[in-house]
């Protein structure tokens, strides 16, 4: 039951990754593509990493990758604000 | 489960995306985008050392690959892009042809080589190369000192690799020290780019003392440490500190030359004591090389910060990083 | 038997022969230096490929050892081509005189 | 083999394929921005590829390969955004 609970967290964080990917070619200008990539691909990471720790129950390997995700999201977050500075220092020259 | 059908697909999917990668980002004429797709090529390489068992150069292509080698390439843009138009635009048509001949001489050959070495993969070979060699690292494992055996290959079986090896990175170190010149000053960061380097340098030297320790019995070692404590300088350089919290020259000198002299002290003490060079002790071998393996990190993040330095660290009394951060706040 | 080894055993032939019509074709030094690259990448991949030894089965750790060492001197030698195409750039900027009289 | 024990390498596959799909904006542009971006959703859908092999084939040693992968991703994208300040 746990298995299959972990298997169906996976597959939709690997759904996530799909829409994300989908909306980075079709949202219309940068920023919107941002928006919904840096949400939507951590969500998805951590559906994934959700239904890692079901399946193996390691304390330690659980606490190695819950803090790969936080690491990302702090990171992603970051790195969406430069990416958006940059985008906007090229329009405003 | 190892053998579905799906991880055809995945293998498909990862081979096919590198090679487009990298076609597209040789064969483009965009200098800023090829070195894009080329970082991009390195995380995908990642990812395929990954799935073919391979952690250790995983580690290693994630930091060097994706990260190091793009840096290096972005820091050479300014110095590359005026050299292309000048030479184009003087040239005979009879030149032009000749170029374009020897040009499809050059792709008929590379086909043909191509297709000789497909042919070489089609016989069978990889299937019936002996590995006793590798049954030969798996045996004495156990009295190398370590765990891990690509770490026991460089540091134990192999070890005059590895001596030279950082020879061979002494010797770049000292050529970049003799060529360059201090960099240019980079533009001031904004606060995000200051608050994210003082959060990943750290974790980024932690990660190198991680890896170093435990390169011993698991994937990792002084190689991978070295690239990721190289990655934290690139980063303090990228955020303005001009020095990158190099030391000054002598120190300097001694850090390039730590990995090797180490080495080599350690391989003569081992002859004087009457052992082999580079045969160590049993029972010490795994500290002693634990410590060669601690400065020979240091060498190769060294190095390959100066790499992308490009020149002696500028001593600067007050780098542009300081002075957003007093706006900052 | 898995297709793995040969479906990355072509690969890395494609890169290395793309990577070595990219080194002949390209006149500017960084994007020669890009392609040689990939043409080394291509050859470290066959190696790795030929330590595969199928899943669940531990790879030979020997051309892993090889490869690692390789992907560190590609890093450095690349390092050190770029530095020295940016000092032959040097000399065009500086007056011709002086270079005429260091070969007397 | 199992049905349930099928799904995480289908989540592989999927990851697989959104990271190629994402790769596009990388290849076409046509700002650098664009092309920044595919590299961050490379770096993400790296570490999700990294995390699912560890987690199918047992090795803890790719999740050590995930962490360093997010955070020199990140050092790339940083390195890219300065460059595009510098002169672009």
């Amino acid at each position: 039951m746990v298995e299959l609970l972990a298997g169906v967290l996976m597959l939709s964080g690997a759904v996530m990754f799909l829409v994300g990917s989908i909306g980075l070619l079709r949202l219309p200008d940068i920023y919107c593509r941002l928006h919904a990539l840096t949400k939507v691909d951590n969500l998805g990471l951590g559906l994934i990493v959700a239904g890692l720790v079901l399946r193996h129950s390691d304390p330690r390997l659980a606490i190695k990758m819950i803090l790969v995700w936080i690491l990302l999201l702090a990171s992603s977050a970051a790195i969406a604000h430069l990416i958006a500075r940059q985008a906007l220092r090229r329009e405003s020259e | 489960m190892m053998d579905s059908w799906l991880f055809d697909v995945v293998d498909a999917l990862l081979a096919l995306t590198a090679v487009v990668l990298a076609a597209m980002s040789v064969l483009g004429s965009d200098q800023k985008r090829s070195i894009v797709l080329f970082i991009a090529f390195g995380l995908l390489l990642s990812l395929i050392w990954a799935r073919l068992q391979a952690p250790d150069l995983a580690l290693a292509e994630a930091a060097i690959g994706a990260g190091l080698t793009g840096a290096l390439l972005l820091s050479a843009l300014p110095y590359s892009t005026a050299e292309k138009g000048a030479c184009r635009q003087q040239r005979a048509w009879a030149d032009i042809a000749f170029n374009r001949a020897l040009r499809g001489l050059a792709a008929t050959l590379i086909a043909g080589v191509a297709i000789a070495m497909i042919w070489a993969l089609d016989d069978g070979r990889l299937q019936s190369v002996p590995f006793t060699v590798s049954e030969q690292v798996f045996g004495h494992l156990p009295h190398s000192g370590v765990g891990n055996p690509v770490t026991a290959v460089l540091l134990n079986f192999r070890a005059y690799d590895t001596l030279l090896e950082l020879a061979v990175l002494l010797c770049v170190a000292l050529g970049i020290l003799a060529l360059g010149q201090p960099s240019v000053p980079v533009v001031a960061p904004g606060p995000v780019l200051v608050l994210l380097v003082g959060i990943l340098v750290p974790l980024l030297v932690l990660m190198a003392g991680y890896l170093l320790w435990v390169g011993a019995h698991a994937p990792g070692g002084a190689f991978q440490g070295g690239a990721v404590l190289a990655a934290a300088g690139v980063l303090l350089l990228l955020s303005g500190h001009r020095d990158a919290w190099l030391p000054g020259p002598r120190l300097l000198a001694a850090a390039l030359g730590a990995g090797l002299f180490l080495f080599i002290g350690a391989g003569a003490a081992m002859t004087l004591s009457g052992a082999v060079f580079l045969e160590y002790p049993e029972g010490w071998a795994g500290a002693i090389i634990l410590l060669i393996e601690a400065m020979a990190l240091l060498s190769i993040a060294v190095t390959l910060v100066l790499a992308y330095l490009g020149g002696p660290p500028a001593p600067s009394p007050s780098p542009p990083a300081r002075h957003t951060d007093v706006e900052g706040h | 038997m898995s297709s793995t080894p040969l479906l990355y055993g072509l690969c890395a032939v494609a890169l290395f022969a793309i990577g070595l019509l990219g080194a002949f074709l390209h006149s500017g030094l960084l994007t020669r230096l890009l392609a040689v690259n990939v043409s080394g990448s291509g050859v470290l991949l066959l190696f790795v490929v030929l330590a595969y030894q199928g899943a669940g089965q531990r790879p030979d750790p020997v051309p892993h050892a090889l490869v690692l060492t390789g992907l560190v001197v590609a890093v450095s030698a690349t390092a050190l081509a770029l530095m020295l195409g940016r000092w032959l750039q040097r000399p065009e900027q500086e007056p011709e005189p002086e270079t005429e009289q260091d070969q007397e | 083999m199992s049905a349930i024990e099928i799904l995480p390498l289908i989540a592989l596959t999927l990851v697989i394929l959104a990271l190629c799909v994402g790769l596009w904006p990388a290849v076409r542009g046509p700002t650098l921005a664009d092309r920044m971006l595919s590299v961050q959703l490379l770096g993400t859908a790296g570490v999700a590829v990294l995390m699912l092999l560890a987690g199918i084939s047992d090795s803890e040693a790719l999740i050590d390969v995930a962490l360093v992968l997010a955070l020199l991703a990140v050092v790339a994208v940083a390195a890219l955004t300065r460059e595009g300040s510098k002169h672009g």
